[in-house]
């Protein structure tokens, strides 16, 4: 028990710093020196020394945004196993529990940025709205495959101790592509290019960093520590899934975990530097690809596990 | 009996039959429904073996009104409103006469097939009384005339009666009776009609009913 | 001493008639006379209801459960029509007022002959007299169109009543030499049935079927009714509608019954629903686009009469239901008729298209419109209701899906075009000025007939409960 | 028993009350409210405490009727826990209704209104405890009588006369359509009790189903048959929507599962059926609702969604009942009841909260709305409160149904046989759309509605007031949390519910289900718990800062003056993803293009047509009128030929002698 709050308190604060990663990465590619590799920490301190402009159109709900994204994101990363360990909660049903926090944490991010009465925000938040809606039945499709293979319904049952491995060896051609699925999945979900391309200057083509537009201060730190911390949850996944042996070393399965993250991270890096973002109306496309490759695995384990 | 006198009689009802067939005339139609009006109504005479002293008074009381009663007040109501004297046929005489033909023939084949003759002993009463109903809707449907379709619903009413008065030996006077009373509802439709054809006169100064057509969806 | 009861308002019929007509006496007293008639003709119903007194000519008059029902309705809903009648004929003008309240009377009375009467002929006779005495009545406007209504009625009707005539001449010949001298009453008929001749039996009972059928607003002999009902005044269109119909029925019922004691109620059950089909199908294309909203109540009457034979055909439950509908129909419908008698003298104009938001301009005979329409449309709490669930569930029980099918279907239509009518004269704006203000005496009828169709929904006193089951029984109805 | 009737009485008497005092109006308003929610509390206690208590046997009570029938009830589990449905969502309305029936217009149509809804409780109430066909149809036929006269309450305006007459219409097809059902059991049974059909062959069985389902279904307004739904609720007044979206098209629900229960016979057809409608209509309302403009209308369709969503679960428990997994069915089952009880909390809810925006502002069209939250404090909570309940989401009793249903569907694929398997493959994903969509729909009317700037002048520094109004919608929001949070009580009452269907596993195992609500609880709990901390965290964040804290204008990415209107409406916010469903939502836009080098004022209006409307009226309607057209020759005015019809009859006729 422990163990599991420590590694979910590891996972908080380990966030910014795997993120300012692909920044690094990004600026390799661009040939150039990049900002320190704690860039994030920097700026968190920073954001949170300030205080905050609130503007006028803004009620209650624009100051609620980010406690509740950031709550959001905390709360399922203790159901999540890290590194194959127990995780602080769990329980028949989690999973289902925790896709619909990540989605009141959505709903009260799009009602933050609607409270600015921006039309940028609106527009980011208009799209905020619509590719998750095909995210999450990919992720229900991804769950209905696991759920094939386990017969179990929470996540500890599908990423701790020998159970990754275990599905691997009952069905791994299909669990390549949810993983690939999973990806897509992780970059739309977490804004990133091909989807959204937090690093343009142009708020049209954005979806994510135009909705917080007007977030200053503690409140903008809440909410980047909140993004952060999704990304965490969803490349922890992937981490476990690419990289899911067991062993008794000590130590082991942690440096499995991180290098899996690391690669999760470099290739999230190395995407956004080698591509480009899509145009808005290819996204559902895109999006659309995760949820057929999930359901042409789950369809595959009607062959593999009778 | 080869010469039964009612058989010879009817006999002539349905030539009277063919005729209003071919009648072209108000006037002529009322001369033959009054022929058949006698005709029918001293029938009941010559069925069965005895008659009551009620059944002759019914009998001759019929015979009063369908000889002279209705055909006179129709002629009345002609005179009355001058209303025009041709039956304005909506099938052609010619037809009208083929009609008549196929509606004898039919009348007899079926008579035969359902073999009345036996119940009342009379070869010929039962074609001529189908063959009068037959005629009297013939006129209700083929004349436009309102005159051509009373009389021919007084032609339904003698078949009715010969009928009536051919059938039910057993039961006569109760049937009868009836009958009287039929007759009397048709003198009253007469006058009914009688004065609505006036009023036809007046409203459309004519009786075609082809202009008592407003009335529909 | 039943005659009496049919004598009266004959009587009164030709005083008002004869004596007002020769000297003018004021038009007060012949309205007196007609209410005073109606209230006499109530009370004497109910005297013949509580004791059944012997008739004079008993091979002629009897009292029979299905008469005594129709007669019960026929007086209370002339009672209630002649208070009605009274505030109508204030309002608007009719030529020759002692002419109408004298037919009306007149056509009581031989309305009450029919209900009476158990002999066939009398019985034929009665329903003959009815065409004759409200021939007047149609005829009351003097117009073009009341004309043309009215010659079709007679016409239609008298050959529809001659052929009802051979029909009841040949039930009579089926009998045959077997039992001569038996009394020709229905009830020595129904008596003697197995023995009858079944073929003349079956011929007499298709030539009367459609001769009454015709009276009685069967398609496809029911072309007259439309244009009767709409042309003739509003209470005079109420009493065809709610009481004569059913008159029509009662000879169609006791020929039925007659049919059903000789074991050859599957013929004449078949026959029955295949007319009733067809005129609620008839009624179902006329009502659904109809622009006169007298002619949609008529074309309703057709679609009850149609329910009602339907009912009767099915038997067992479905009799139930059929006589249920009767007494429901009369009293609804004549209530609608009544307010629409209202309608017109307020907007003055027949068309849908011309009426408008009645809530607004009338809302007392909007009331009563409205939950009319609610009640023919078969909602409880009025108790069409009932009679077409009895019918509808025994058509189920008794096996016929397909007819039953078409039966449901066909509601449905009505009940779409007839809401979408009504909707439009109850709300649709208009700015017509409504000419008339509603008396109490043209909308208190109304809803004393809907408050007795509510009240018999839910709660029938035994005495009448017994007479109805009386009458259902007769015919091999009930419960199961 | 009595005490249900006795509590129908107080309410039909208040009803009676008010219609007799309208003169008075304040007074007949009063009575009438006080009645009414007096008998619906006193029927409240009753049907929860029928529900609560273990070993609470079911009451009966039968009439004689007309000496031939009877008019007989029956209060079971399921009957107990609608009635709690019915008394809870009606009492809220009857307070709610005190201040917004307004005493400007005369006080005949308040005393009219008020006594039609009296009728439409007493015949709800009536509905789900009938125990024979008679008594079921009559008070049927009563409730949608009753609701029909509560529609058109405003008939001044057209739009809400075809609304009228198209409930009108559709209520009584389908009532046919289950006095139809009913004939086929009378017909079978030969009696009127809802007696178990055991000699009743198995093809009838299913025809009896589908009958009834339809039926029933043009009730509830599943997808083909909801087209009168958003035309009716909008119409009427607000908390006559509520009563009616929250528990009156529940009703259908009821009937389909009370006909399930009398058919007693577990085929897998009856779930596919219900679950294929059921993801049909939870999609399809839901993307028809994200296309309205007009705020009632929207909830109206979100009321087609979650039918879908009930019957998703019902149609889950079928499954499981054919396939005799007594753990699948009562989940199954389970989710659907209840979140017939949690649909009829936030639905009357959000209907309340649009109450009163339309009371105050007048209009009923999102995109003139705006900035709302600011003025209408505990509203606009309220109605937030609503939507996160309505999208499903934890902590609040959306969540909790759907939860279950998802289990349910979960377990449906561990059965194992192939159609079974993408039976629950199609219920998981359509619920996984729906929640994403809802969660569109709603952050788009909370954020155009409630937030952002005012786009009119409707909409400007608009206050909330009347008490009346204000409680019920406070009640009720606190309602959806605490089901959301400590679901264990409702879970109990839903199986309870679940036992009355007579799933032939003898008691209903309580424990597993013990065990979710515990977990629900948790798990909403330590979200609440995060939620605090991190709150307080930002409190400590914000401590002396206040100096550094300041105010301005939103930054508009350059623009120096932003205007009201540059504001992102709903349209546009709805746009890309009904773009997205295009084949099955119709866009019709009605936008002149913008030309010349001054170019005059220009407008936009988009609408989203409904294929079933469409249908309805090219399929249906259409061929009915030209074929009865072809008809009406028969009545051509010519004497000659009337004659004929007589003739030809007898001449027929004569051939089958």
């Amino acid at each position: 028990m422990i163990q599991s709050i420590l590694l979910w308190l590891a996972a908080i604060l380990a966030a910014p710093f795997f993120s300012g990663l692909i920044l690094k990465i990004k600026a390799f590619f661009g040939g150039k020196k990049g900002p320190p590799i704690l860039i994030n920490y920097y700026t968190l301190i920073k954001l949170f020394k300030k205080g905050s402009v609130y503007s006028n159109s803004t009620t209650i709900v624009f100051k609620l945004g980010p406690v509740i994204s950031l709550a959001a994101s905390i709360t399922v990363l203790m159901f999540l196993p890290i590194a194959g360990f127990n995780p602080v909660f769990s329980f028949n049903g989690d999973v289902i529990f925790v896709l619909y926090v990540l989605g009141l944490g959505r709903f009260f991010t799009i009602a933050a940025a609607m409270d600015t009465a921006s039309p940028f925000e609106g527009m980011g938040a208009a799209r905020e709205a619509y590719f998750p809606i095909i995210c999450e039945a990919a992720m229900f499709m991804i769950l209905i495959f696991f759920y094939r293979i386990t017969g179990e319904l929470q996540l500890s049952a599908y990423f701790t101790g020998s159970n990754t491995l275990n599905m691997w060896s009952l069905a791994g051609a299909p669990l390549l592509f949810i993983v690939i699925s999973f990806f897509i999945i992780l970059l739309t979900e977490n804004s990133r290019v091909p989807v959204d391309d937090p690093a343009t200057h142009l708020e049209l083509t954005m979806i994510h960093e135009v909705m917080v537009l007007d977030h200053s201060g503690p409140d903008f730190a809440l909410i980047e520590l909140g993004s952060f911390c999704k990304l965490m949850f969803y490349s922890t996944i992937i981490s476990r899934m690419i990289l899911p042996f067991e062993s008794a070393i000590f130590g082991f399965p942690i440096v499995m975990y991180l290098a899996g993250l690391l690669a999760v991270y470099v290739a999230v890096g190395v995407t956004e530097s080698v591509t480009a973002r899509y145009r808005m109306d290819k996204v559902p496309q895109f999006v659309l690809t995760s949820f057929a490759l999930a359901f042409f695995a789950t369809i595959i384990t009607l062959e593999f596990v009778k | 009996m080869m010469f039964n006198p009612v058989d010879i009689i009817l006999s002539f009802v349905l030539l009277s039959v063919l005729f209003s067939f071919g009648a072209d005339r108000v006037l002529t139609l009322i001369k033959l429904v009054g022929f058949q009006g006698v005709v029918v109504s001293i029938i009941p005479f010559f069925i069965g073996d005895h008659m009551s002293t009620g059944g002759t008074v019914f009998t001759l009381a019929t015979l009063v009104i369908r000889g002279v009663i209705i055909p006179l007040s129709i002629f009345v109501a002609i005179r009355k409103g001058a209303i025009r004297r041709v039956v304005e046929p909506i099938v052609g005489y010619h037809a009208s006469i083929l009609c008549g033909l196929a509606v004898i023939i039919g009348t007899t084949y079926l008579s035969g097939r359902l073999d009345i003759g036996s119940v009342s002993g009379f070869k010929l009463l039962e074609p001529t009384a189908i063959a009068l109903l037959a005629t009297g809707m013939f006129l209700l449907m083929a004349r436009r005339n309102a005159i051509a379709m009373v009389i021919g619903y007084i032609m339904m009413e003698n078949g009715i009666y010969l009928v009536g008065s051919g059938l039910s030996v057993s039961t006569r006077h109760i049937v009868e009776f009836g009958i009287l009373l039929d007759v009397l509802a048709g003198v009253m439709i007469m006058m009914i009609m009688a004065v609505i054809l006036r009023n036809i006169k007046q409203t459309f100064d004519d009786v075609d009913t082809a202009l008592l057509r407003t009335l529909k969806d | 001493m039943v005659e009496i009861i049919i004598l009266t308002p004959f009587i009164a019929g030709l005083i008002v008639f004869f004596v007002f007509s020769a000297f003018s006496l004021p038009k007060s007293i012949g309205r007196f006379l007609l209410v005073l008639t109606g209230a006499v003709h109530l009370t004497l119903s109910f005297m013949l209801w509580r004791n059944h007194p012997q008739a004079i000519f008993d091979q002629y008059f009897a009292v029979t459960p299905e008469g005594m029902l129709s007669l019960l309705v026929i007086s209370l809903l002339f009672f209630l029509i002649s208070v009605y009648t009274v505030g109508f004929l204030k309002e608007s003008q009719i030529p020759s007022e002692s002419l109408f309240t004298g037919s009306m009377l007149v056509f009581l009375s031989t309305m009450t002959m029919v209900t009476l009467s158990n002999h066939i002929m009398v019985m034929w006779i009665a329903i003959e007299a009815t065409t004759l005495a409200s021939a007047p009545l149609i005829y009351t406007h003097r117009s073009a169109a009341s004309l043309e209504a009215t010659w079709k009625y007679v016409l239609i009707c008298s050959v529809g009543i001659a052929m009802a005539l051979l029909g009841s001449v040949l039930v009579v010949f089926s009998m045959g030499q077997a039992n001569a001298g038996t009394p020709i009453s229905f009830s020595a008929l129904t008596g003697v049935a197995k023995t009858l001749d079944p073929l003349w039996l079956k011929a007499g009972f298709v030539f009367i079927l459609v001769g009454y059928g015709t009276k009685m607003g069967l398609a496809p002999m029911h072309t007259w009714l439309p244009d009767a009902h709409s042309e003739a005044p509003s209470p005079a269109s109420a009493l065809l509608s709610g009481v004569l119909l059913n008159c029509a029925y009662l000879g169609i019922f006791k020929t039925n019954k007659i049919m059903v004691a000789a074991g050859l109620q599957d013929f004449s059950g078949g026959i029955l629903m295949v007319f009733g089909l067809l005129s609620i199908l008839a009624a179902a294309t006329f009502i659904l686009k109809q622009n006169e909203y007298k002619r949609m109540l008529a074309y309703s009457s057709i679609e009850n009469m149609g329910i009602i034979a339907f009912g009767t055909g099915v038997g067992g439950l479905g009799v139930y239901g059929a006589v249920i509908c009767m007494i429901h129909h009369s009293l609804i419908k004549s209530s609608l008729f009544l307010s629409s008698g209202n309608i017109l003298l307020g907007y003055g104009d027949r068309l849908i298209k011309n009426t408008g938001n009645l809530v607004k301009g009338m809302p007392r005979t909007f009331v009563a419109f409205f939950a009319g329409f609610a009640g023919i449309a078969g909602f409880p709490p009025f108790g069409l209701f009932i009679g077409e669930l009895c019918i509808i569930l025994a058509a189920f029980r008794a096996g016929f899906h397909v007819a039953v099918t078409v039966f449901i279907l066909s509601l449905c239509v009505i009940f779409a075009g007839f809401g979408n009518q009504v909707m439009k004269i109850c709300f649709e704006d208009c700015n017509t000025a409504i000419k008339i203000k509603e008396k109490a005496c043209m909308v208190w009828p109304q809803y004393l007939l809907l408050l007795t169709s509510l009240i018999l929904c839910f709660y029938i006193p035994d005495s009448l409960n017994q007479t109805i089951s009386d009458a259902v029984t007769a015919i091999g109805g009930g419960l199961r | 028993m009595c005490q249900l009737f006795s509590s129908t009485c107080i309410i039909l008497l208040g009803g009676f009350l008010s219609l007799f005092f309208a003169r008075q109006k304040k007074f007949s308003k009063g009575i009438a409210v006080l009645f009414l929610s007096g008998g619906c509390l006193l029927g409240l206690i009753d049907a929860a405490g029928k529900l609560l208590d273990p070993a609470g046997a079911g009451a009966s009570a039968s009439f004689r009727y007309l000496d031939l029938f009877s008019l007989s009830f029956h209060v079971d589990g399921l009957a107990a826990f609608f009635l709690t449905a019915i008394f809870a969502v009606s009492l809220m309305a009857a307070i709610y209704s005190f201040h917004y029936m307004g005493n400007e217009e005369n006080g005949i149509k308040t005393g009219v209104n008020y006594f039609f809804f009296s009728v439409l409780i007493a015949a709800m109430a009536l509905v789900v405890t009938a125990a024979n066909i008679l008594t079921f149809m009559i008070s049927w036929e009563i409730m949608s009588l009753s609701s029909f006269f509560l529609v058109i309450y405003s008939h001044e305006s057209a739009e809400n006369r075809k609304a009228g007459y198209l409930y009108f219409v559709f209520s009584h097809v389908g009532a046919m359509f289950i006095l139809a059902a009913f004939g086929l059991i009378y017909g079978h049974t030969g009696n009127f009790d809802f007696a178990s059909l055991a000699d009743v062959p198995e093809t009838v069985k299913i025809l009896i189903f589908v009958f009834s389902f339809i039926g029933f279904g043009s009730k509830a307004g599943v997808f083909p048959f909801h087209v009168w739904l958003p035309h009716a609720h909008p119409a009427a007044p607000s908390h006559i929507s509520a009563v009616m979206s929250g528990v009156m098209i529940k009703t259908g629900i009821y009937g389909i599962l009370r006909i399930y229960a009398i058919l007693d016979f577990h085929t897998p057809v009856f779930g596919y059926i219900t679950l294929i409608a059921g993801v049909i209509s939870g999609i399809l309302g839901v993307v028809y609702a994200l296309g309205q403009h007009d705020i009632k209308r929207l909830l109206a369709y979100h009321s087609v969604e979650n039918i879908g969503i009930i019957l998703i679960g019902l149609g889950v428990g079928m499954i499981g009942a054919a396939t005799g997994n007594p753990l699948v069915a009562v989940l199954g089952f389970a989710g659907g009841i209840l979140h017939v009880l949690n649909h009829s909390v936030f639905k009357s809810l959000l209907f309340m909260g649009a109450g009163m925006v339309l009371h105050q502002t007048g209009t009923r069209s999102i995109d003139a709305l705006g900035g709302l939250l600011k003025g209408m404090k505990i509203t606009g909570t309220t109605f937030i409160m609503g939507s996160l309940a309505i999208c499903g989401l934890p902590p609040f009793n959306g969540f909790v149904s759907e939860f279950f249903i998802y289990m349910g569907s979960f377990k449906t694929i561990a059965l194992g046989s192939s159609i079974s398997f993408s039976m629950s493959v199609f219920a998981i994903i359509s619920l996984a759309v729906i929640g994403g969509l809802a969660l569109a729909c709603f952050t788009k009317v909370v954020g155009v509605v409630f937030q952002g700037e005012p786009r009119t002048l409707a909409a400007e520094n608009v206050k909330e007031k009347g008490w009346a109004m204000m409680v019920p919608m406070g009640l009720l929001a606190a309602a959806c949390v605490i089901i959301g949070v400590f679901p264990k009580m409702f879970i109990h009452m839903a199986l309870k519910a679940v036992q009355a269907l007579g799933l032939d596993y003898g008691r209903v195992p309580v424990e597993p289900f013990g065990q979710i609500s515990c977990n629900i609880t948790f798990a909403a709990l330590l979200f609440l718990v995060m939620a605090l901390i991190i709150m307080g965290i930002r409190s400590t964040c914000y401590k002396n800062k206040t100096d550094k804290n300041t105010t301005s204008g939103t930054w508009g990415c350059g623009f120096s003056q932003p205007t009201v209107k540059m504001q992102y409406t709903g349209s546009s916010y709805a746009g890309s993803i009904l773009a997205f469903f295009s084949a099955a939502a119709p866009l019709s836009e009605d936008h002149p293009p913008i030309k010349g080098r001054f170019p005059l004022k220009t407008h936009y209006h988009s609408h989203v047509n409904d294929i079933a409307e469409l249908y309805m009226k090219n399929v249906v309607v259409r061929p009915v009128f030209y074929l009865f057209d072809k008809l009406r020759w028969m009545q051509h005015g010519d004497i000659h030929l009337y004659i004929g019809y007589i003739l030809l009859a007898i001449v027929l006729l004569l051939f089958f002698i």
